[in-house]
């Protein structure tokens, strides 16, 4: 890593993938990329690139970091958790051991962290359970008490229930078909939960729907909400523009700020949740240089 | 300073190994480093690329559009990808011209950036305006040209984009001409999407654009598939990248040749569309680009500008060139 | 017949077990089975093709652009790969329209294919002839209608592209039109390189087009950085292939949305530009396209219009639509 | 294959990789194409895709079939030998066993035999004399007395020098640097070749500039060339007249013809050499339908 990735806390690298393996409906993929190792943490993504020169597909691919090992046999390793559902996403799964991929990061803002020992529930939706093991981990090396929810469609698309019983105080398994734990939404025992441990925050990472839920359910039970979100993204890097999301700052205005730079990390009581529709979010008429009335 | 300080330290910066003179002066008699630019809107205003090389250097720093307000741009989503490209719809979010020269540009002076601020506007008016304020910046010394993107929908005409008309083209550039100073050169960036773009072109000249840039994106389309209707909230939005690059080549040859014809008085042209390496911006060279701007290339690989210029560097050492400007337009009579 | 007949025995021919109906009246009450289509220039007039898959599966076979004399087309290299995508300059080598008439349109019937002939000139009365000699062809039977080109430099105007000016465009499609029996529609090919497509669109359809097809290659131009020139010998070309699939897009979805709302009148459009499957068949579709031509994809894979006839089924079944026509222009109003 | 591939003597087929080795400059790859190499006869080629569907290369490339085998352990296979000058040939050698391309081919005209025993000389410069060693085991199958001349610019780019000896009567090389053989070009040993062996036919395949020489070389001395070009191919089975070049027919008159379906074996002295400079080929004045002066 060059000084200059050192300090600007980022780095780009072309890493080896050691390890690849499917998981239910998904790929955990170990990478060789001891500079993003060094710098990441919970709740940071990297950026991967699709195929080689070669590629018709530009863009990068963002995933949330699942784990880091920062030194180790083979260098620092960054693991990743990855569900195929386009061409660049297929294209990862696909590759084999020993394979490259460049990969730039860690990216974005982190969870914060309590400062006092308080109670903490997680709540991961599908894949997005990845990046809470991590964050299970150092909240509980704070002292913190941790439980953690994991939802998804089916059994196959839960990720992770073995290690989350190993990382944390108490377990809950939602599934909308029933096929494992109760059935239902994670939103479902999130009061009972938040009540009995009197926990001061939920950390949410899944689709946008659930972390409305989750956002809405905290707030009714006196947590705060911190979400991870996923919005399209172009660059990751904060350049592009195209990972906006309306989010009230603190002065209390609405601003279409980047979710890869700001985010995508946001206290759930900031997000225009009431702009979201479907994959589309509009901009919120009261947002800071949203378009006038016969405007541009 | 300290951090210029540091940064000598990280590995020696792309411009001092390289081994063929690659300075240039667009006009006004700043002479820069080399010809490498990052794109307007594809870089920000600097500070998130310099995490991944230093900003100074670059020939100079193109900044994202910047109109007279703070702008919230388009809802999303805003973007679709492309085979060997990708569609954007942004809308011109930005801070306004004032959070601009608060902010931005004494930020990218401070690195040491030279800088080429883009202006766009919705009447000919807010675009003087535009500049005007941006003359009165305390950081204006950093500054070695403006970009006048014109490719914005102009609301005096039902929204038709100034770049399509000769007309409204020139008049946004005779009034931005007005309000900087002589040595600051000005640049019109024009728009593909018309059926002559020597046309145009001939019109900012005449107007008093001391440059062109070329090219913008291409109006284009997406359809979700999944949903059956227009994936970007903006229903259109700009094709950019790679897949367009000979349209890019093209313009560039066909606006540089009416210069050799005597059509267009002669003007640097600096060229962008499409260029991820060092290969494709020697292309847009020889066709008759006297810069090169990396713009969507840079989501792909955030330090492609610097790479670029290592690569153009090597390929004219190869080819025998003592000096990046004799490699301008050489392709034309061959 | 016998060939037909041997043909039976290969695995089952496309569109028997589509599961959606497929079928599209294209105008002259010529029923086809599917929307499918080669390119004009993208698959010669069909034995090669035939090779592959049997040219009567398709809904139409479009063939090379054939004009008045035989042509030997432009000196080489005629082509040059671009990211995602091709340029091309054959300088419409042909047969001309006599050996035309007399070989290619009598085989492609003896075959059972559906024949839209594409037409150029490099006058209006060039056109005007071509039509009236394929009028008089012993196989005119098989012609379901005629694709005009009119992308084709006009000697009458600076070798100015016809597609370019809808004064120019307006009169070879009149006199194209009069050649021509009421129930054989005339279809004109528009060039996207415009500054406004529905212009040409409606001097089109006023003029007398029964359709338009869109979109013709975009101008380009790639060099070649090692002998530092132009790469094809005549200098620029067309970029087709999927790079420009949001340019087609665009184009069909604003002519389409003109006619929506009666700027032009309501005629077919055949949608062509970057097709690579049954997805992007779809996003044409949607965006108004009544019939699909795969053109430089078949250079990929030269049964790729079979391919995409099927993909493009099994994707309107999923999504719940019992016939393609419920499916054109779908996008448009969601 | 279907009974149209059969009957059309043309297939398309996703073949596996068996084998790929480096020899000298350029590498030597083993496909599993039974469709293929049932059909395919010596001097014609196959068209290979670049890349999977996230590729930007739309493009086949072209190769001469070196050799085939109709059946054995894996089926029948296709040999090809690659020279990496471009993005498509490296990802071609860059593809390891059990890696699939898809393979479109036999394509183009095959080299044609005499119908009596007479001697040939088969001339191949640089990889040109992949599809060689085949076609001289199909002539001496049919009596004939066959010398082969190998040249390239140095060692390292003369492919089959010790198959050549083992396949042929004769075996001359050349090599322009003196690095292997004699100093010199291909054309210099061939009136001494052709007198000796009183050839009638001398095959080539190699770059234009020597395919133009030997015609040359060969018509001073009494035999026909048949010789196997290159030009650049954008579909390579006929359909979009990228590939043309100037050859006069039995009429006389000279055609732009296509050299992917006419060709790529023409008669050396049909050509219009005097059309090519460089890479380029002018349309000669007097080609069928050449553009008439102030015409298109
Ligand atoms: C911060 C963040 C963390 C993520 N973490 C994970 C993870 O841990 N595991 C996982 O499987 N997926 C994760 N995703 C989603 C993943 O990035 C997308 O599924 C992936 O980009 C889709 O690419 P594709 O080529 O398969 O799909 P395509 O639909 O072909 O992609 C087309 C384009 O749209 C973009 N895109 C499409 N969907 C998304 C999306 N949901 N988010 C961002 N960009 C998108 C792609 O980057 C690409 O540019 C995360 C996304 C973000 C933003
Ligand atoms: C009939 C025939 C037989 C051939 N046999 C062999 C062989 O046995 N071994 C071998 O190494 N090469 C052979 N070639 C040449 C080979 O096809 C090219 O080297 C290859 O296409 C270059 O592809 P690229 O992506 O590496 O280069 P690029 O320059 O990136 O290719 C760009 C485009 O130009 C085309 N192109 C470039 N050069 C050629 C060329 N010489 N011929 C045809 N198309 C070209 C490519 O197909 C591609 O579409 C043959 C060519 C032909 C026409
Ligand atoms: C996301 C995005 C935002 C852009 N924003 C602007 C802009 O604000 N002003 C401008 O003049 N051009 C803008 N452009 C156009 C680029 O500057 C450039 O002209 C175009 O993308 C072609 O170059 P490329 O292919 O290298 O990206 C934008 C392009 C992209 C992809
Ligand atoms: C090699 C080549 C030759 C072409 N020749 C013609 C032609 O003769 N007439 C015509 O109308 N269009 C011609 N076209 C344009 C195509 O028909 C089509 O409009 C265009 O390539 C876009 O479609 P695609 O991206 O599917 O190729 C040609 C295209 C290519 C690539
Ligand atoms: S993804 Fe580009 S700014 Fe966020
Ligand atoms: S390569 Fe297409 S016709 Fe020969």
């Amino acid at each position: 890593m060059t000084e200059r990735a050192m300090r600007a806390r980022v780095t780009q690298e072309v890493a080896e993938v050691i390890a690849t393996r499917r998981v239910g409906a998904y790929q955990h993929i170990t990478l060789v990329a001891p500079g993003v190792a060094e710098l990441a943490r919970p709740g940071q993504f990297v950026a991967l690139a699709v195929g080689d020169d070669t590629s018709g597909n530009l863009l990068r691919r963002s995933f949330s970091i699942h784990k880091v090992s920062p030194s180790g046999t083979y260098g620092g390793t960054v693991e990743i958790v990855v569900s195929a559902v386009g061409a660049g996403t297929r294209w990862i799964v696909e590759r084999a051991p020993h394979d490259t991929i460049d990969v730039v990061g860690p990216l974005g803002k982190a969870f914060p962290l309590p400062t006092e020992p308080v109670a903490c529930v997680l709540v991961g939706g599908g894949y997005g359970s990845a990046p809470l093991f991590w964050l299970a981990g150092e909240l509980r090396a704070r002292g913190c008490h941790v439980e953690m929810v994991l939802g998804a469609a089916s059994e196959d698309r839960l990720f992770g229930v073995v290690e989350a019983r190993r990382s944390c105080d108490g377990v809950t398994v939602t599934t909308d078909d029933g096929s494992a734990g109760q059935q239902g939404w994670v939103s479902d025992p999130l009061p009972e939960i938040i009540e009995r441990t009197r926990a001061s925050v939920a950390y949410a990472c899944g689709p946008m729907g659930m972390l409305e839920s989750v956002t809405r359910v905290a707030q009714a039970h006196g947590a705060v909400a911190q979400v991870a979100v996923e919005e399209s993204m172009a660059c990751g890097v904060g350049v592009c523009m195209t990972c906006v999301m309306p989010v009230v700052g603190a002065d209390d205005r609405t601003r279409m700020v980047r979710s890869c730079v700001e985010g995508p990390v946001f206290r759930g009581d900031r997000v225009r949740w009431d702009a979201f529709e479907g994959r589309h979010a509009r901009v919120p008429d009261d947002c800071v240089g949203a378009p006038k009335v016969g405007g541009h | 300073m300290s951090e210029l300080t540091e940064l000598s330290q990280d590995a020696p910066s792309g411009s001092d190994e390289l081994a063929v003179d690659m300075s240039v002066d667009l006009g006004g008699g700043h002479r820069l480093p080399n010809p490498l630019m990052t794109a307007s809107g594809c870089a920000a205003n600097g500070k998130e690329l310099h995490r991944f090389f230093d900003v100074a250097d670059l020939g100079a720093f193109v900044t994202k559009s910047v109109m007279a307000d703070p702008r919230s741009g388009r809802g999303t989503p805003r973007m679709a990808e492309t085979p060997s490209g990708m569609l954007n719809s942004i809308g011109l979010q930005g801070p306004g011209i004032d959070a601009f020269v608060e902010e931005d540009l004494p930020w990218l002076q401070s690195v040491g950036a030279r800088v080429l601020p883009s202006i766009a506007g919705s009447s000919s008016t807010e675009y003087a305006h535009v500049a005007a304020r941006l003359r009165a910046s305390r950081a204006f010394e950093s500054v070695v040209g403006v970009e006048v993107n014109i490719s914005c929908p102009n609301v005096a005409n039902r929204g038709l984009v100034f770049a399509c008309d000769p007309l409204a083209s020139a008049k946004v550039i005779a009034l931005v001409r007005e309000q900087l100073p002589r040595h600051i050169p000005v640049f019109a960036k024009l728009s593909p999407d018309v059926t002559d773009i020597t046309a145009i072109a001939a019109a900012c000249v005449k107007a008093g654009a001391d440059g062109l840039t070329m090219i913008n994106t291409l109006l284009g389309m997406v359809i979700d598939t999944d949903r059956l209707r227009p994936q970007l909230g903006g229903v259109t939005g700009g094709l950019s990248g790679p897949g367009i690059r000979p349209v890019a080549v093209r313009a560039i040859w066909q606006v540089r040749q009416a210069m050799f014809e005597g059509r267009i008085p002669t003007v640097p042209i600096i060229g962008v569309g499409g260029v991820r390496t060092g290969r494709d911006a020697l292309e847009l060279v020889a066709a008759g680009a006297s810069a090169i701007q990396v713009g969507t290339v840079v989501f792909n690989d955030p330090s492609a500008p610097v790479r670029v210029l290592r690569e153009l560097s090597d390929l004219l050492a190869d080819r025998g060139f003592e000096r990046f400007t004799d490699a301008v337009a050489v392709a034309h009579g061959r």
